[in-house]
């Protein structure tokens, strides 16, 4: 294990995402997303290559704090991941043990930012509770008066119907009813058909992926969505478009990262990521891409080899011009700062199967996260 | 005749046996060699089977006769040596083709089929094979009533003798050319032995060839015609009965103690 | 030289080696290392309690990854709730785990053989769901408990991976030898003899199934101390820990180690976590291998790693001494009745 | 009467995704993890199927014939040399199997989900008793009653239950006995492995397809097979039933507790019968 | 003085009765011959005697003990050992080993931890045994791998080592080759010296030869019983069980 600060022949960092198992789809595309960042900066950060290792995580918190220690072992400087929330999670300890800068952009759990947060962890993507403040702003939007709410039965999705029962007493909502179903469900018959009997305006769903699908499947077949319309946090993005097909025209979800964000580099890593993998960069490339970017980005500018010193750069940078839009790091939790991105699902004349997200609405940053407390 | 010679007509009586006219070859092993993975247990054995007669193979325990029996039917892969059944070359064959082309194994252990009913063994013993003179509704009548009483009974929870029997009915319902019969009647009541043995005697001169290992001397004595008598893997005599009684020193070297 | 003979000393030169792999990290001192064979160790203590009910007592087991998980749960808990000592989280965990196992053996009893195994997959997957739902304000739910507290070990003088590696290969070496002598005891050979023929062994007037309970018990104790020890070193105790699949990996390293015997499950550790290991770091498809290599074993070394030596044994036995034997001497296993 | 209707149409479709399961246990002994790699393996071609003639039904011949041949061909190349061997032995060589099955398709299909809409002249709803079903969900259903009765009638009615079971206890004597035991058995899973696919391909429209949905399915078959008792298809469609219903009336009434409720249930009936509710009871002293 | 007793012991499996109003008493140190056709119930009545079997009527006494519901292991305790009738062994393990693991079940000051093959003592009584059984090269042999015949010598061997008091014995001649009959006679007769046997059999040259007193089952009740000769006359015996064995 390198000492601080002492320069190295290349520049090694520890990525730790899922390549098999439920994640292993988005694993891909972080890869991707991480690739362009590394080509666009010449494959290299303080003078030095940069060589990556690329850890299976197997969505396995076991299995990512292994690894991690393994490749800090190896001269890691910094490590970069997970999705799964519990992954990354764990690997907040590596990090704070070896005192070693660790970057999350996939996963929204409160924690990472809040009761667990640590000196050596940056997230750049959404927690959870500002998604919800970002839903909340849809729903008043849509001006809905009843509504259903369905997820799977995890913490996260309970803890966030239960954060946002206040605004909706206050925006004048009244909850028609809710479902919260075992993990690994398929027939989601009942449920379905308890939503078509309360009838609401809006169903909240809180799956995400593989379950989204389903329900929406099983939901459009008996005719649910000629009464109901489907939103939910991050219930729907380009992966479940293609599994939907046009059938998910129509539906309204959060997302983390946009190809629609109007400004140049943006425009830039789109380009680039349509020329080298003929398609339209998926959220996870964009939000890995992102916090890839700002990372090697913030290290370079330090011209130094001194971790410290790269943690205390990284709490007080801004990206005024980000493929997120405007963000800035909050030294006090580590948070980045960033608006609300909210898309449609809409058709797509190329391809009338894989219908597209289009970028609907757009919550300005400042009503969407709440104070915090200083870094434990 | 000296106590030797007496104990051993005891053993093998050559009168007993209605010997009847023996028909054609059925079954020829050649050189067989056989065992369980390290080395060979049965070493080099040839006999030859003809329609009609019945070859008791006799022996202390653990000579190998049912290794001998086993690799015959197939049970047990030969290592070398060859099978002749019918006159036709059987070496490679599968135990499931010798079955279909006449040859019948009825173990030692039972081996019935526990968690099945009678009427289901009795159906598997029946299933591959055209219908012959042995039907099941014969092999009860005439055979065993006892498996008649406990038709729908599974056959784990028979008793030790109505398993034997089961598994004697079993085999004779594919209707068998040549018959391999291991300690067929351990465990049958003597009145049942009786039964059994004049069974094997109309089955036989109704044209069966039959191989018999049996630790009751009274049965071979009542249905053999032949012996052979193994000794540590290998056949050390075989002839006829009448031969075997003759020879006391033999007797008394490989069965008496 | 016989087999028999040559087959002590493969049993003289697997503990050698197992000795020789315990130190080799003080001497490398490489950290990658040294967690690698940290969990390899905790898995082989793991191993070692399941095989003891599994290969020893002939118990199926397709739910042991639930002591696995509580042991860790419990560590998680109680270590946050009292701030006691490491050592007596453990002690705790195994406590904890010798009580649910005593329960699940004693309710489980009445069924035998692989029904025993899906009772215990049942209690386990209860287990697992009320973890991850029902019981969330104590164990975080799907999610889990995180920041496990690691044990103070500075006084050793030792890097805190090494010291935790030592403590970890001192808990091994002593279940190793635990599980040697209980493999060996009097109670020892009669699970074994009642695995192979429960009645008779019953019939001898043993009561099969208050040792089956007992031994039950134990192994369960023994899977919780290997979860507490891993969920310490993870910093985490998830679900996964609680899940069938793990029960399944378990299941998988004893019998490519070699079910039944003492170094089997320490072998099918390393075989397994080494594989792992290697492979998920050469590709992504790394998954296909692994099954590959199932299939290759089941299909080429039915009894293990550690089954393929008294035919190595038997192998240079014969290379040496050549027809030392009658061909009749002494049959080898074999039989193909069922 | 709603939720009865729905706990039917749930429990006949649990019933079709285990009933591949267990044939295979019931008839060869074997505990085959890789039953979900396989009825997965029959969604993806189900849905190549479709990509390249367009037709849904057409898909629902082909699909579970092709992987009936796989089946056959594991079967002729692994399962049998371990029917003699213990229970764990299997269930590596299964999880083996199923390993690599998933390897295959993940490699040969990408890890992006697909999707197989249903047939046109199965779209629409129909309301029965103030419940809507998808035409497709009823059709489903009747594809499950059908295969109920055509897996009864293959054991019950043919002397291939009868064999198969003698086949776990002793093949060596069954072969001696003239019946050809191997084939029997590559037969039997090739059927078991038809079965599956059969059930992936129906399932196809209700879901993504993607490599893990054979994971997903395989403990809710485990706990279907294991309620009714190892191998009886009259235990899975009973045990099926009882599920169904327990998850209609339990989101209906009791939300949270579904899923402990099911496992409460599995551990009941294992401890008031071990065996399952149908199991053929071996009566052994 | 009474060792083992049965009263009114009825069996039933489903609608089958295999035992009906069954009562028995076996006195101390007599030898027992237990007959019958197939299927009468000798082999059910030594698995109610032993424990094996709960009888669905009547009850069963040890030693003036009544053993109500009590299982085998604790008819073992009690001072019970039997044999099976279809061998019942440890196939994996070693021949002296199996015996040693019979041995130790009765030795008390045996330390749970202590490993018993290393017991010199043990494996004398084991080796004891296998001489008496004509099996002392065999003692290395994994049990599995024995022929026939001497794995029923073996069953026996671990029915009588243990040096329990009573001893049940199912057919223990079977697969006996018949040159081994006579020393397996001798040593049947030799180990049961002081001890109540009973012992179920076919042969009935042994049998007579063996056993002092004779009960016979018929249809799952007690047919007949006496010594050799009354047996032997008795019309009834002979039509169902003799034959012209008489
Ligand atoms: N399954 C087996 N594995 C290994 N060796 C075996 C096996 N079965 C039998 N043997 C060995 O083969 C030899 C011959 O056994 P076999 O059963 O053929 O004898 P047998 O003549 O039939 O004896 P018996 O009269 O007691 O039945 C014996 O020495 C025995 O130890
Ligand atoms: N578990 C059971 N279920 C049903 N029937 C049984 C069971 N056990 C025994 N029987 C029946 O009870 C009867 C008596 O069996 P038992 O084994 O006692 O006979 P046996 O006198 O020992 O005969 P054999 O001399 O043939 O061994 C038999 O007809 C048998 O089929
Ligand atoms: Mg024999
Ligand atoms: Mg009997």
């Amino acid at each position: 294990q390198p000492t601080n600060g002492v320069p190295q022949d290349t520049f090694k960092i520890a990525v730790v995402v899922p390549f098999s198992g439920v994640y292993g789809i988005h694993g891909q595309s972080i890869r991707r997303g991480m690739e362009i960042a590394m080509e666009e900066r010449g494959g290299k950060v303080l003078g030095k290559p940069l060589e990556l290792t690329w850890n299976d995580d197997d969505s396995k918190p076991q299995v990512g704090v292994q690894k991690a220690t393994q490749a800090i072992a190896g001269g890691a400087q910094v490590i970069f991941g997970s999705v799964s929330s519990p992954v990354s999670l764990a690997l907040m300890s590596v990090a704070a043990q070896n005192k070693v800068p660790h970057i999350v952009t996939g996963s929204a759990d409160d924690r990472i930012t809040g009761s667990d947060r640590s000196r050596y962890t940056f997230r750049t993507a959404n927690p959870y509770n500002m998604e919800m403040r970002m839903t909340m702003g849809y729903i008043e939007a849509a001006g809905f008066k009843t509504l259903y709410a369905i997820g799977p039965d995890v913490g996260a999705a309970r803890d966030a119907w239960a954060g946002i029962q206040a605004d909706l007493k206050r925006a004048g909502v009244t909850v028609a009813g809710e479902s919260f179903l075992p993990l690994g469900t398929n027939d989601f018959s009942v449920a379905v058909d308890k939503i078509m009997k309360s009838a609401p305006d809006g169903v909240i769903s809180f799956f995400t992926g593989g379950d989204s699908v389903t329900f929406t499947r099983q939901a459009t077949a008996v005719g649910l969505r000629n009464k109901s319309k489907l939103f939910g946090p991050t219930a729907y993005d380009e992966t479940t478009n293609a599994a939907l097909g046009a059938s998910a025209i129509g539906l309204q979800s959060g997302v983390r990262y946009s190809k629609e964000v109007d400004n140049a580099s943006n425009r830039r890593f789109v380009a680039a990521y349509n020329r080298k993998f003929k398609e339209d960069p998926p959220v996870y490339a964009g939000i890995a891409y992102n916090g890839f970017a700002w990372l090697l980005d913030t290290i370079d500018a330090t011209k130094s080899w001194d971790r410290e010193r790269w943690i205390a750069a990284f709490e007080t940078s801004k990206r005024p011009e980000s493929v997120q839009g405007p963000e800035e790091m909050r030294a006090c939790d580590h948070q980045a700062i960033h608006d609300g991105l909210w898309a449609e699902v809409v058709a797509n004349p190329a391809n009338p199967s894989n219908p597209l997200m289009k970028l609907a609405k757009t919550f300005p940053a400042a009503r969407l996260y709440g104070p915090c407390g200083g870094v434990k | 005749m000296n106590t030797l010679e007496a104990s051993a007509t005891r053993a093998i009586d050559p009168g007993g046996t209605a010997a009847a006219a023996e028909g054609a070859e059925v079954l020829r092993i050649e050189g067989l060699r056989a065992g369980y993975g390290a080395g060979d247990i049965v070493q080099g054995a040839s006999l030859a089977l003809a329609a009609g007669g019945a070859l008791a193979v006799v022996g202390r325990n653990g000579v190998g006769k049912t290794t001998l029996l086993r690799a015959i039917a197939g049970q047990l892969p030969m290592t070398a040596g060859r099978r002749l059944l019918g006159g036709q070359d059987a070496t490679h064959a599968e135990s499931f083709e010798l079955s279909r082309r006449g040859l019948a194994y009825i173990p030692a252990d039972r081996q019935v089929f526990k968690t099945l009913s009678v009427r289901e063994n009795l159906l598997l013993g029946a299933y591959a094979h055209g219908r012959g003179e042995w039907t099941k509704e014969a092999v009860i009548d005439r055979l065993f009533p006892r498996l008649g009483e406990r038709y729908g009974t599974l056959a784990g929870s028979l008793s030790g003798g109505e398993q034997q029997m089961l598994t004697i009915a079993r085999g004779l319902l594919s209707n068998p050319k040549v018959l391999l019969l291991d300690e067929p009647t351990e465990g049958l009541a003597p009145v049942m032995v009786d039964v059994f043995v004049q069974a094997m005697q109309r089955i036989r001169d109704s044209g069966v060839a039959m191989m018999l290992v049996e630790q009751n001397l009274a049965v071979p004595r009542k249905v053999a015609t032949r012996y052979l008598v193994m000794d540590a893997g290998e056949v050390v005599w075989s002839g006829d009965a009448a031969d075997l009684a003759g020879d006391a020193a033999l007797v008394e070297k490989y069965l008496l103690l | 030289m016989t087999a028999g003979a040559l087959l002590d000393r493969a049993g003289r030169a697997g503990l050698l080696l197992v000795g020789l792999l315990v130190l080799s990290p003080f001497l490398l001192r490489h950290s990658g290392f040294t967690l690698f064979l940290t969990t390899v160790l905790i898995w082989a203590i793991f191993a070692l309690a399941f095989d003891l009910c599994f290969g020893l007592a002939g118990m199926m087991s397709f739910g042991h990854a639930a002591f696995f998980g509580v042991g860790a749960y419990t560590v998680a808990i109680v270590g946050q709730l009292t701030g006691w000592p490491f050592a007596l989280l453990l002690a705790c965990a195994m406590a904890v785990g010798l009580v649910h196992g005593l329960l699940v053996g004693l309710i489980g009893m009445r069924s035998s053989g692989v029904y025993f195994g899906l009772f215990t997959l049942g209690m386990a997957e209860l287990v697992y769901v009320l973890f991850s739902t029902r019981l969330r304000p104590v164990t975080g739910g799907a999610d889990g408990l995180s920041g496990l507290k690691q044990p103070a070990l500075a006084w050793t003088g030792l890097a805190p991976d090494l010291a935790y590696y030592a403590m970890t290969s001192v808990i091994f070496v002593a279940v190793l030898l635990a599980v040697a002598v209980f493999r060996r005891s009097a109670y020892g050979r009669v699970l074994n003899a009642a695995r192979l023929n429960e009645v008779r062994a019953a019939q001898l007037g043993f009561h099969v199934r208050r040792m089956r309970v007992v031994a039950f018990a134990l192994s369960a104790s023994g899977s919780a101390l290997a979860g507490a020890l891993l969920g310490t070193k993870m910093f985490y105790a998830s679900p996964q820990l609680l899940q069938w699949s793990l029960s399944g990996d378990i299941l998988m390293v004893a019998v490519i180690g070699g079910s039944g015997t003492l170094l089997g499950p320490v072998a099918g550790a390393l075989v397994v976590e080494t594989l792992r290991h290697f492979l998920s770091d050469q590709t992504i498809h790394w998954n296909g291998l692994l099954g590959a290599v199932f299939i290759a074993v089941t299909l080429f070394m039915p009894k293990g790693v550690v089954g393929q030596i008294p035919a190595v044994a038997a192998w240079l036995a014969r290379r040496r001494q050549p027809r030392a034997h009658g061909p009749l001497a002494s049959p080898a296993t074999g039989g193909n009745r069922p | 009467m709603a939720t009865l209707l729905l706990g039917l149409s749930i429990g006949i479709l649990l019933f079709l995704l285990a009933a591949g399961l267990t044939l295979i246990f019931g008839l060869l002994g074997i505990v085959n993890l890789a039953h979900g790699s396989l009825y997965m393996l029959g969604a993806y071609l189900g849905y190549q199927t479709v990509q390249a003639t367009g037709s849904f039904f057409l898909a629902l011949v082909v699909a579970p014939l092709a992987v009936a041949a796989l089946g056959a061909a594991i079967e002729w190349a692994v399962f049998r040399r371990i029917y003699r061997q213990p229970h764990f032995l299997q269930f590596l060589l299964t999880v083996g199997v199923l390993l690599v099955i998933e390897e295959a398709v993940r490699f040969g299909w990408g890890l992006t989900y697909l999707k197989l809409d249903e047939p046109a002249v199965l779209g629409g709803v129909t309301d029965i008793a103030g419940v809507s079903f998808s035409n497709y969900r009823l059709f489903c259903t009747g594809a499950g009653v059908c295969a109920a009765a055509a897996l009864f009638w293959a054991l019950d009615r043919t002397a291939a239950g009868t064999i198969l079971r003698a086949a776990q206890e002793n093949d060596a004597m069954l072969a001696s006995l003239g019946i050809n035991v191997k084939r029997v058995r590559t037969a039997a899973v090739a059927v078991g492995a038809g079965v599956a696919a059969f059930a992936g391909v129906i399932s196809a429209p209700l879901l993504p397809i993607e490599p893990s949905m054979g994971m997903r399915i395989i403990l809710d078959c485990f706990v279907v097979v294991i309620i009714g008792g190892l191998g009886s298809i009259r235990g899975a469609i009973a045990a099926s039933l009882l599920i169904g219903m327990t998850r209609a009336f339990g989101e209906q009434y009791f939300g949270d507790w579904v899923q402990v409720c099911i496992y409460g249930i599995l551990v009941a009936t294992l401890l008031v019968r071990p065996q399952g509710l149908f199991a053929h009871q071996a009566r052994l002293s | 003085m009474t060792a083992l007793a049965c009263r009114h012991v009825g069996m039933r499996f489903g609608a089958f009765a295999a035992l009906t109003d069954v009562s028995l008493r076996f006195e101390r140190s007599r030898f027992y011959g237990l007959i019958g056709p197939n299927g009468a119930g000798k082999t059910t009545l030594i698995n109610v005697l032993s424990g094996a079997l709960q009888p669905t009527s009547g009850e069963v006494e040890l030693d003036g003990r009544p053993m109500h519901r009590a299982s085998r292991h604790a008819f073992a305790r009690q001072g019970l050992a039997r044999s099976f009738q279809t061998s019942s062994l440890f196939n994996e393990l070693g021949v002296r080993e199996s015996l040693v693991l019979a041995l130790q079940a009765k030795s008390a000051t045996q330390s749970a931890w202590r490993d018993p093959m290393a017991d010199a003592r043990l494996c004398a009584g084991a080796d004891a045994m296998l001489g008496r059984l004509g099996m002392r090269h065999m003692a290395d042999e994994r049990v599995g791998a024995l022929a026939h015949g001497w794995q029923r010598l073996l069953d026996l061997g671990i029915a009588f080592i243990g040096d329990a008091p009573i001893v049940l014995l199912d057919e223990p001649f079977a697969g006996i080759g018949h040159s081994a009959i006579g020393a397996t006679e001798d040593a049947i007769r030799e180990l049961a010296r002081g001890r109540t046997v009973v012992m179920v059999e076919h042969n009935m040259s042994v049998l007579m030869r063996l056993a002092e007193d004779i009960v016979v089952l018929a249809g799952g009740q007690v047919l007949a019983r006496g010594t050799a000769e009354e047996v032997r006359a008795d019309a009834g015996v002979r039509r169902a069980y003799l034959g012209e064995h008489a």
